[in-house]
């Protein structure tokens, strides 16, 4: 769960990190006014969940009220990358000399999370990590020992930030890991930190991403969820009807249980000459609501032409979970796609015969399944 | 033979009186394995699918000379359950939970530097020694019992996979679903490690996918560790980079490393044959009977 | 540095441990006013820094207003152990059937932390740590990783606390060690922690002993750091000056800078046949004005009829320590006892020959100090 | 020979733009301890007593080639510091500083477990081998060479026996003052294990004092595993119980272990001679020549 920039910033702000000031705007009016009491210079950025919000043209620099008003009507209510813009945040435009890197996040191949600095903020981080490897400063954190005084002094001296403001970059990345240690984030991020003239430090940017596991004992960082605005109605969808769901550029809708099921099942089609629309996972069990949502999400993307039904049964018996196909497509007046299933594991052979025939085909392995699918998909798409 | 658990295994149920964990303690019971208590804090006195229910772990493992534990616990309590089963202390203990958050488990990792005992998972399907003994939720009459080792990060395309084995006749030594978390306690090298030395586990199959560099490490193990052969197969192929599908493990990182043609590369280089369908897989297994 | 109960309780309440309804009295109309408010029974509590307050006669119970009364006259201003009571707490008299001892410290041997629980509250828990030890669950906790929840839990099922309380003692526990984790404790006890007939639990008395040490990161501990009324003059003298002091029942004065150093001198004056007044360490340096501190202290002791004065230099010069007790000496209009001075060390040859002899004795071994001290001690008893 | 330290030790000294740091790195310098390094976060840059200083004790080390630290920081950062000492990482930490809160010294000593740095420390005057190095505050005139091992809790203690060790031509392998707190890393045990395995130490003192169980457990140690004869000195005997004197360790348990009668008792049953009087511990060590 990713926070905005303006949620983030607050929850930084309230740790003690030094922020520019700023206030939320959703009107051309408000943002004026806003900037009127911050005073000019003044940036306008669109408050939505995207990277290179700059470069797509959702931030704004503005000198006067003349420039913050045409700031505001060009950013409100734009269109970032599939994202309404519908507030804006509109922030003390700060005056730097220099522009750092400061994160934490959990490095999954050591399960410890890290601490970094780098020199080299104000860019895209990732591409330093891939260019330039030792321009980042890591600390590798024992989590039971939190992150000590002497490793955040270390990453910034190893980054070789400037000795005026060594000890206040220590104090931010300390910050920063007691803030992801103690609420949970899965990355927290400052880029740019901004060093001004005098030598002091700013938050410029703020990110903070919560691991959604652990929500439930977050219960701030959970009243700052709001509905994440996906730009793609249907990933949406799969929100509400709780499905792991991406959205594919092909034509072979792809239905499965178990993540790495399902991507083999994509794997095979692609492998048998088909595009797979999405990866759709239902997860455990399969009663016939979630086979019934799960069918409606695929019949919904207009680039399906037919539709691959993969279950491998474990616990959940096939019978079952035919029992559930029957009905979720008993539902439908006219079945949308040509649908095919194919049912393997625990009394998968009941399940399989238990399957309406006339609503869906019925392939016995696998391989053979997809190579249906695809072969159906191109018979429509012909 | 086999690896890390069998017929002389004694399992504890960490959380047996919940739905899940009664349901799976009789499915494991079902099976054979030798199940001979539960834990459940503030349930300790009941009697739960036939066995006693004990306050702690350590009880329950003291009182029945147990040396396992399976955690069926709700992902809120269920890094602590890890934590109670490693300090009972057991051999292994296997979390099934799907959901802890990561920050428990990055604590559990550090934990369990300092111990004897093996985690599996969490969120993974379980260990199987077919035959012998099912620590977790695997449908038991999918494997067969034979001399093929598996391993996998993934739980139905476990059981596709070792269904294909067992279709052709090719049974398991020992299954093992690692699970497909950020953080885990097994990882493939400690997998193959076990059927590597294990005298009866005549072919590995590693079953990974994209997202993060075990199956690249696994590959160098592979290289410079294993006589016995290894089969390979990553799921995701065709997953987009950058897209989230399903397993926090699934993602494919920006700058090129965890793909699975980084994986599969990384394999080949090892001598691994990597198959493209679950078929494949069971027709290189074949090769090597 | 010792928390008072009222104290402690207030710590305790903040951070959620049941207490029961108490306030802090100081004259009989408080106690009273407190009593009526409180409801009857009540108890009515010293607050001084003494164990087995009990049995010396500064709890007692209180039915009704005169009882209220007249325990508050008998414990108000009397002499509890040497310390004066000018406070009591009085409080909700809580009707139990059963009392548990809750605690967590740190174990020196282990080098941990240790959380403790037994069913054998509302007794010494000293006592019964000696008698039977395995009737008080312990559980040695990684300071790294804190009180894991499962071990407060096996704590209180070992312990052998009743089921229908086991969770609520549990979550004590684990507050208690949070508490003393955060709050640098030293230990933090409560005993006994009742059990209510409504199987509630609350906790009817409280230690809390902070880390001197750790006073500087605590400041609301620090704050609560009151006068330390310690029952004897000497002692809360030698807090003023900042030595580490104790008097014993001897009348050999000793002074010598060093624990080990200090202790052995204790151990030779009564290897030599002679009585130790006290202890005396007036740590590092030995500038004049500790010097003439240090000889202020023993001299103010009347059982005091020798001193003998041990210098290891280390470090520190001969020539200056003995400077520095020339310097002393000579603003003493008349040296109350005699003192035998030893200085060994760096530059100790020097200091000897700077010594006043006419103020001093002077010798050039420990053993020989000590025995000279003794032989004057015993003149002077003569 | 000597144990921890000699002429080759290469020293970093942790807060050396202090008074005390820079008054004792010239002090050891003098007595020609080979001190390579400070480290004081901030005055990276600066060289003081001689020496360049460096941000971290880790680049200081790494410049430097260093194996060892002595530690002047103020007791509010000196758990930190051992931390970096340790991290660096360092085989050798002598920490000085007096007053470090106890739960910061048990989070060291949890490191410890984990790592191979020796921690000599905290409130201790340091380890001297006499006629090559010392590390600490101990004054070098009193010690002498020779093939005594000598630890000891206290400083000014260690000074007194010393002397009286030197004055009659006894000289030192290697002293180390241990230090008085209630958690310390080296303990008796660790340093009477070391003065076991140097050949070049022929007889151990061990000078211990109230409180604690630290010597009836070098005492088993000592009857189980030492072939080096070993006398003893006890502080405190005249020590009423309960009472504090100085030392966090000189507390006498309520419960009678802990006491001079007690550890006197267990090194007398490991053939321990204990001296009553610094000069018969200098007849006991005597009488091993």
């Amino acid at each position: 769960m990713k926070l905005h920039e303006y949620q983030a910033k607050g929850v930084f702000a309230d740790a003690g990190i030094p922020t520019p000031d700023s206030e939320l705007a959703e009107t051309v009016e408000e943002v004026v006014a806003a900037a009127d009491r911050i005073g000019y210079p003044v940036a306008v950025k669109a408050q939505v969940q995207v990277g290179g919000r700059g470069k797509a043209g959702g931030i704004e620099l503005a000198d006067d009220e003349d420039e913050a008003r045409s700031a505001a009507e060009s950013i409100l209510g734009m269109d970032l990358k599939g994202y309404h813009v519908d507030r804006v945040l509109v922030e003390d435009a700060v005056d730097f000399t220099n522009e750092l890197y400061v994160g934490v996040t959990m490095d999954r191949g050591e399960g410890k999370p890290v601490a970094m600095v780098s020199t080299r903020g104000g860019v895209d981080i990732e591409e330093v990590a891939a260019e330039d490897p030792d321009a980042i400063a890591r600390e590798h954190v024992d989590p039971s020992f939190g992150l000590h005084p002497y490793q955040a002094r270390r990453a910034v001296y190893d980054a070789g930030v400037e000795d005026a403001v060594a000890r206040d970059v220590a104090s931010v990345l300390t910050t920063l890991y007691q803030l992801w240690d103690g609420r949970d984030g899965a990355d927290a991020e400052i880029n740019p930190l901004m060093v001004t003239a005098a030598d002091e430090v700013v938050a410029a940017d703020a990110v903070f991403n919560v691991d959604e596991d652990a929500l439930f004992r977050q219960p701030e960082m959970a009243d700052m969820e709001e509905e994440s605005a996906s730009g793609d109605e249907l990933e949406r969808k799969a929100d509400e009807y709780g499905f792991d769901y991406v959205r594919l550029d092909g034509n072979v809708g792809i239905i499965g249980n178990g993540a790495g099921l399902v991507m083999t099942t994509l794997d095979l089609v692609d492998h048998y000459g088909g595009a797979p629309a999405n990866f759709l996972d239902v997860g455990g069990g399969a009663k016939a609501e979630r086979v019934s949502n799960a069918l409606d999400m695929v019949f919904s993307d207009p680039n399906v032409d037919s539709v691959v039904f993969n279950i491998f049964g474990g616990i959940t018996r096939g019978d079952e979970v035919a029992k559930g196909i029957n009905a979720a497509l008993e539902g439908f007046d006219e079945i949308p796609d040509p649908v095919v299933v194919r049912l393997a594991g625990t009394n998968a052979e009941e399940g399989m015969e238990i399957l309406n025939t006339d609503l869906v085909e019925v392939e016995s392995t696998l391989e053979d399944a997809v190579q249906r699918a695809v072969e159906l998909a191109t018979e429509v798409e012909a | 033979m086999s690896v890390l658990v069998d017929d002389d295994t004694r399992v504890v149920v960490q959380g047996i009186t919940g739905g899940e964990g009664k349901f799976h303690a009789e499915q494991m019971m079902e099976y054979g394995t030798n199940v001979v208590a539960g834990a459940v804090p503030g349930k300790g006195g009941q009697a739960v699918a036939g066995v006693p229910v004990y306050d702690t772990v350590e009880r329950a493992a003291r009182e029945h000379d147990a040396d396992a534990s399976v955690v069926f616990v709700p992902p809120a309590f269920a890094g602590d359950a890890i934590f109670e089963g490693v300090d009972s202390p057991l051999d292994l203990v296997v979390a099934i939970t799907e959901g802890i958050p990561v920050q428990d488990m990055s604590l559990v990792n550090e934990k369990l530097n300092d111990v004897d005992t093996t985690l599996i998972g969490p969120n993974c399907p379980g260990v199987i020694t077919p035959g012998e003994a099912k620590l977790g939720i695997l449908p038991g009459n999918v494997f067969s019992s034979g001399s093929v080792g598996f391993v996998s990060r993934s739980g139905t395309l476990t059981y596709q996979i070792v269904d294909n084995l067992t279709n052709r006749g090719l049974g398991q030594s020992t299954a093992i679903g690692i699970g497909g978390d950020p953080i885990i306690g097994t990882d493939f090298v400690d997998a193959l490690r076990l059927f590597e030395a294990d005298p009866d586990t005549e072919v590995a199959v590693m079953c990974g996918e994209i997202g993060g560099e075990d199956e690249e490490q696994a590959a160098e193990f592979i290289d410079e560790h294993m006589e016995t052969p290894v089969v390979g197969f990553i799921a995701g192929r065709t997953a987009p980079p950058g897209k989230r599908m399903g397993h926090a493990g699934a993602i494919v990182s920006e700058a090129g490393t965890g793909t699975a043609e980084s994986k599969i590369d990384a394999l080949n280089d090892a001598g691994v044959h990597v198959g493209y369908t679950p078929e494949e897989v069971a027709d290189h297994v074949e090769k090597y009977r």
